[in-house]
């Protein structure tokens, strides 16, 4: 037993450390601090950063680019990236399509996709959810007919995240209907600039661009873009859920959420105190660190075994309910800390270039947003309620 | 003991209901909400004619209900449907410019009558929850009275006609006594404004005061002794939002209720599934301890109790009506 | 609207008040007051207090000897008599089986058994649970063979409360195998002292001896004590389920416990201080109280519309539910605001007759013992589990 | 980082766990609560011949562990036995010891042996948790000191040979200075025990000190300066219990996870309702947390924030371990 990292994680960690304070554009590590929304060429130039730094696929297996970290480095990575305000690296393509590709993917879909992943040349969005497919993920219906040496796609994909900014999508269609429905599932690769693809805004209630309706019309797609079987989509989909341990639990983005509201009731005075010093607000901050100290080991102890080779099991449920549910109670307390100030919310307020000064706070702005934002947090990558079948059936097998 | 409303006011919030539901549907407040006075004056002005501004002031004030319960239930109404117009904003003034042993005759008829709309402005940048924390001043000039400094997060406070403000005219800034109020026009001198939306889909102001004058007639109750009056704003604003409150949590739980009939999972509609099934047994035995708290503050409003049972109202509120809120968002 | 009580009514709960002042024995009082142990002695003396008064049946029908109290008046008597720290009379023979005697009893069975619940000849316990029938009653398997004009009665029943005391037992029993479960259950009545009865204790682990087994081997029963017609007890059964609203919030109970706790928490110094000045413990109170004064106006609506003449709903489950969580906590906090002195545990202290100084403060003894005894009361009478599935399905209709 | 225990430890561990399983059973353990000392003095010396008192001290004290990773790991077999011989008093005890600067060789060899057993006296009728209320007095008189005063919940004070007791030497009530440790022999004079069983089974003592005299060389450390040793042994002791807690917890969940896959009710397995099984998989969930916490307090336990992990692994067995052993009951 030794809570400390060895020296060559601690190594890994000052080195990590130094590029960040070094390389996160302040401009953006602005935006990243006080939530506001970041352009694509933000999420563009942090990619091409870290891609050039080698560091965008260090969790990558060398043969494919990257340098081979293990489940522990990966977690230093993703707490020193959100200490310095880096924006999170947007996922699809690098963490959720490639290791699928590495497993699956033919020689030439790995030789193609991956190297376009780390240059930037495509971003990938995912085509997994439908209108009648959210937690029944298996009951989705959108078609891909074989015809000759090409799909055609019809039907709908909904809640697309960042799908507006995306020229690619990997999606779940149904090429068989009969038999069990996750035996007639395939994994597709489409070309979004396809005729009959549409992707259509969904903006959320607080004026957010960020999830999309994409729509398939007749979409030819050639037969080359199957990953994998026909009607084996279902298991590479799973091996994904199962197989992306690390970064489910938000550990990083926790602790630099408590650090931000540290920051907010300290600055907050309450009968000319600061807030912070009040010893029922105190007592609800101390459960939440007291919870994240121990949610941070459990996080290490899984990560920990996964690099020593462990399976996969229902601890990566166990981090998704409680991460998810740890983070939300951060926004919960930051929204009451502000008091009367969490009321405004000026959307314009988020965007790039808005130079009115703040109402309030220059803090406040985005705090109720997020607090209402981050629900779906509970909800997407497998419901929490959907978290707890798994982590019953695996542990009870009931 | 009766839990029933009289008959009167049983009628009148159903029409209150059905107003609401007829008239503001969601998209339609989605506009509202969105528009630049955060109100729409032709539908004030109808719910004014249907006397549900009336219902919330009492006969000595040219009303015909005021008590807690007729507040209760036309907040409720107006909750079920999340109406924007600025009923808070104007229950509170009023209620403060009972305050007054002046003839207040001409605001009650503007304001019932939804002519004109008036606004409570109390809250500052530095005061939080501290009902006494008054930094904004008001000192003597002559027979008139300046006031400076900052006022927070005052609901429909751009849009208002008239504002009624808190100063201190003595003491210091968390002292009990020394609070006194003003009856501002929204267009006074010096007041400058600057509204924006909230995020309920109100619309609030934060306003500076620098040398705003007025006449010692719009002083509203004895100098330096208002923070009662503040107190009692206070108690029935917090039974007021509490009872929207309970008209957002019945749509929620009817809302969550539908989905879980009709959201098919699995080949079931998802409220085949116990998990689901006992924490909506949870969120609708919660909602039945709100309505009683709701109905307990209300009997109690005007009673030497009303703080204890208006807090406890806003402290179940706060755990149970954010639980149920949360939960039919997760179960949907 | 209006939530003073009528003219009436508040004459009513002064008559009761200063009767409960009057007449509740002292000794009684005391013991009850700190949770010590009830003798049989003590039930059957203030068993024949109140009948003797009227008030024993006082909501019983007039033509069964009763006052025919409605519920607000039963709410009223109930407050009162736990203020005066009155024991909570045995219920078994006058507020179970006595409501299905009038609804399903026979002339005979009426005329016979009624007024021997009043005058205390009989005492009555339930003989529902079985080992293998607890959530699931309808499952019972303890059977009735008709044999003539008897039935040969053959199983067991657990957890029946207080059976040592008691003289009779009404059983739900197998009288059909074939068809639904709940279509071959009878309801019978039969005297313990017949041969082939036998009750065996279960003593808690806090040494009480609370509830028991009772194992029937070929006890011969008359025909005329079924009650009803054969294969209809489930009716009966659940008939009693949903009309016994009254006092199953236990609201009583609950203000009891408060203004005990609350006895306590003056008298615990912390710093110097009352624990009741602690804000911390402060607030844990006040979210109680707030609970509970939300409660029992929810009780009284309820009691309200039962007074009126409203069918029972899923309200009832709601008050058990609610009603048994919300007394839970104050038997969490009375355990806390103790604090070292809720370790020592002494079983026989509660026994009346033990004269040895109490171990830390007089009240310390019982709290620790209630906070676990206690537990039981979200699990009996209809788990909360089973009651949630009773709201959902009501309020659902799923 | 690593998260695996040494060969040596974990081998510790197991014999410790296959101890108690084969020798502890609960039938027997319910035997020896209800004694009059609460503990088997066979078991007990069995237990030392094993290592198991030995495991709980450093090398210094002639024993062969000592750090918070060989305690938890003991404390969590015992716990998982709800073992209630007198480890616990004897770690305090051992663990007030280490504060003195003479040689405590002898002490340590009674206590690692198992032939003397030894208690911590701290606790008074008007402290609570506050650990610098003492009340009990020690005033000089010669070379002697003479304690008066009362202690209360003394763990295993009814049977223990020797027992060290924290008093004043000067000061007031809750002076953070003042407060000295000696070690009195468990017959001594004018000592008078009060002993009794807990409600979790272990037996404790109320211990009345009148004119108690003990000699200067009883005296354990400084005089005057034992607050922060009676802190270390708070934490070392609260360590204990919460290892002591994840072992029961560890059979909680066990035993209930094994009823849900036995207990049939409506025709299935009640393992097979959804309800039950999200509720199961929150306690696992929470099972989790709460042994990172004590990893986490264990392996902080000689740093500088001890007592934040000591107080953070305190506070969440609080809430999520009863909230699993209420849960297991409910769901039995």
């Amino acid at each position: 037993m030794d809570l400390n990292y060895t020296p060559e994680e601690q190594a890994f960690q000052a080195e990590i450390r130094s590029f960040m304070q070094a390389n996160v554009p302040a401009a953006t590590a602005d935006k990243v601090k006080h939530h506001k929304r970041l352009t694509k060429q933000d999420m563009d130039e942090w990619h091409a950063i870290l891609n050039s730094a080698g560091y965008l696929a260090g969790h990558w297996p060398e043969q494919f680019g990257g340098k081979g970290w293990n489940a522990i480095q990966r977690a230093i990575f993703d707490e020193e990236l959100t200490a310095a305000h880096g924006p999170r690296v947007v996922p699809f393509g690098l963490n959720m399509l490639a290791p699928v590709l590495m497993a699956f993917g033919s020689p030439e879909q790995q030789q193609h996709y991956l190297p376009r992943i780390l240059d930037g040349t495509d971003w990938w969005c995912q085509g997994y959810s439908e209108p009648g497919a959210g937690s029944d993920l298996a009951s989705l219906k959108m078609s891909a007919e074989r015809q000759g040496d090409h799909y055609i796609l019809n039907g709908q994909k909904t809640w697309t995240t960042l799908g507006q900014h995306a020229n690619w999508i990997f999606c779940l269609v149904r090429t068989q209907k009969e038999g069990k429905p996750q035996e007639g599932i395939s994994f597709i690769l489409v070309d979004m600039d396809t005729s009959g693809v549409e992707v259509r805004p969904i903006i959320l209630l607080e004026g957010t661009h960020e999830v999309n309706e994409v729509w398939f019309t007749d979409v030819k797609v050639p037969a080359e873009n199957l990953v994998g079987e026909e009607n084996k989509g279902w298991t590479y989909a799973k091996y994904l859920l199962v197989h992306e341990r690390s970064g489910i639990a938000g550990v990083g983005d926790a602790l630099a959420g408590i650090e931000h509201l540290k920051h907010i009731a300290n600055d907050q005075q309450k009968d000319g105190k600061p807030l912070a010093a009040d010893p029922f607000f105190a007592a609800r901050l101390s459960e939440i660190e007291i919870d994240l100290s121990a949610m941070r080991t459990t996080n290490l102890r899984i990560m920990q075994a996964a690099a020593d080779g462990a399976p996969a099991g229902p601890e990566v449920s166990m981090l998704k309910v409680k991460g998810t549910v740890l983070r939300q109670s951060i926004n919960d307390l930051t929204r009451r800390a502000l008091g009367p100030y969490a009321m405004p919310f000026v959307s314009e307020a988020l965007e790039q270039g808005y130079n009115e000064p703040p109402i309030g706070p220059d803090y406040a702005n985005s705090i109720a947003k997020d607090y209402f934002n981050h629900r779906k947090t509970s909800i997407y990558g497998g419901s929490n309620e959907i978290q707890r079948n798994i982590i019953s059936k695996m542990m009870m097998g009931l | 003991m009766n839990f029933s409303h009289t008959e009167e006011r049983q009628m009148l919030a159903d029409m209150a209901g059905r107003f609401v539901r007829e008239q503001y549907p969601i998209d339609k407040r989605h506009e509202i909400a969105a528009s630049d006075t955060g109100m729409s004056a032709e539908l004030w002005s109808q719910m004014a004619e249907l006397g549900l501004i009336g219902a919330l002031f009492g006969e000595e004030q040219g009303g015909f209900g005021g008590s807690g319960f007729d507040i209760a239930v036309i907040f409720e109404q107006l909750g079920s449907g999340l109406v924007v117009e600025p009923f808070l904003a104007n229950l509170m003034a009023g209620t403060a410019l009972m305050a007054s042993p002046e003839d207040t005759s001409a605001h009650f008829e503007a304001i019932i009558s939804g002519e004109k709309t008036y606004a409570f402005a109390h809250g500052e940048p530095a005061s939080r929850y501290t009902l006494a924390h008054v930094d904004t001043s008001a000192t003597k000039d002559g027979d008139d009275w300046v006031l400076n400094g900052n006022k927070a997060v005052v609901i429909n406070g751009d849009s208002a006609d008239q504002i009624i403000v808190s100063a201190r005219t003595s003491g210091a800034a968390e002292d009990v006594d020394g609070i006194t109020l003003f009856l501002v026009p929204g267009d006074a001198d010096g007041m400058v404004k600057r509204g924006y939306p909230t995020v309920d889909g109100y619309r609030a102001a934060d306003i500076a005061l620098n040398d705003v004058r007025v006449s010692d007639d719009s002083r509203i109750g004895a100098e330096g002794a208002a923070l009662a009056t503040v107190e009692t704003v206070t108690a029935y604003a917090t039974l007021a939002v509490c009872a929207e409150a309970l008209g957002a949590i019945e749509q929620c739980i009817n809302l969550t209720l539908d989905y879980l009939k009709t959201r098919k999972q699995f080949g079931v509609p998802i409220g085949k599934f116990q998990a689901l099934q006992h924490r909506m047994a949870d969120m609708m035995t919660e909602r039945e301890q709100i309505r009683s708290a709701v109905i307990n503050a209300a009997g109690h409003l005007e009673n030497d109790d009303r703080d204890w049972h208006v807090s406890a109202l806003k402290n179940l509120v706060g755990r149970a009506g954010r639980m149920i809120a949360e939960e039919s968002i997760q179960l949907h």
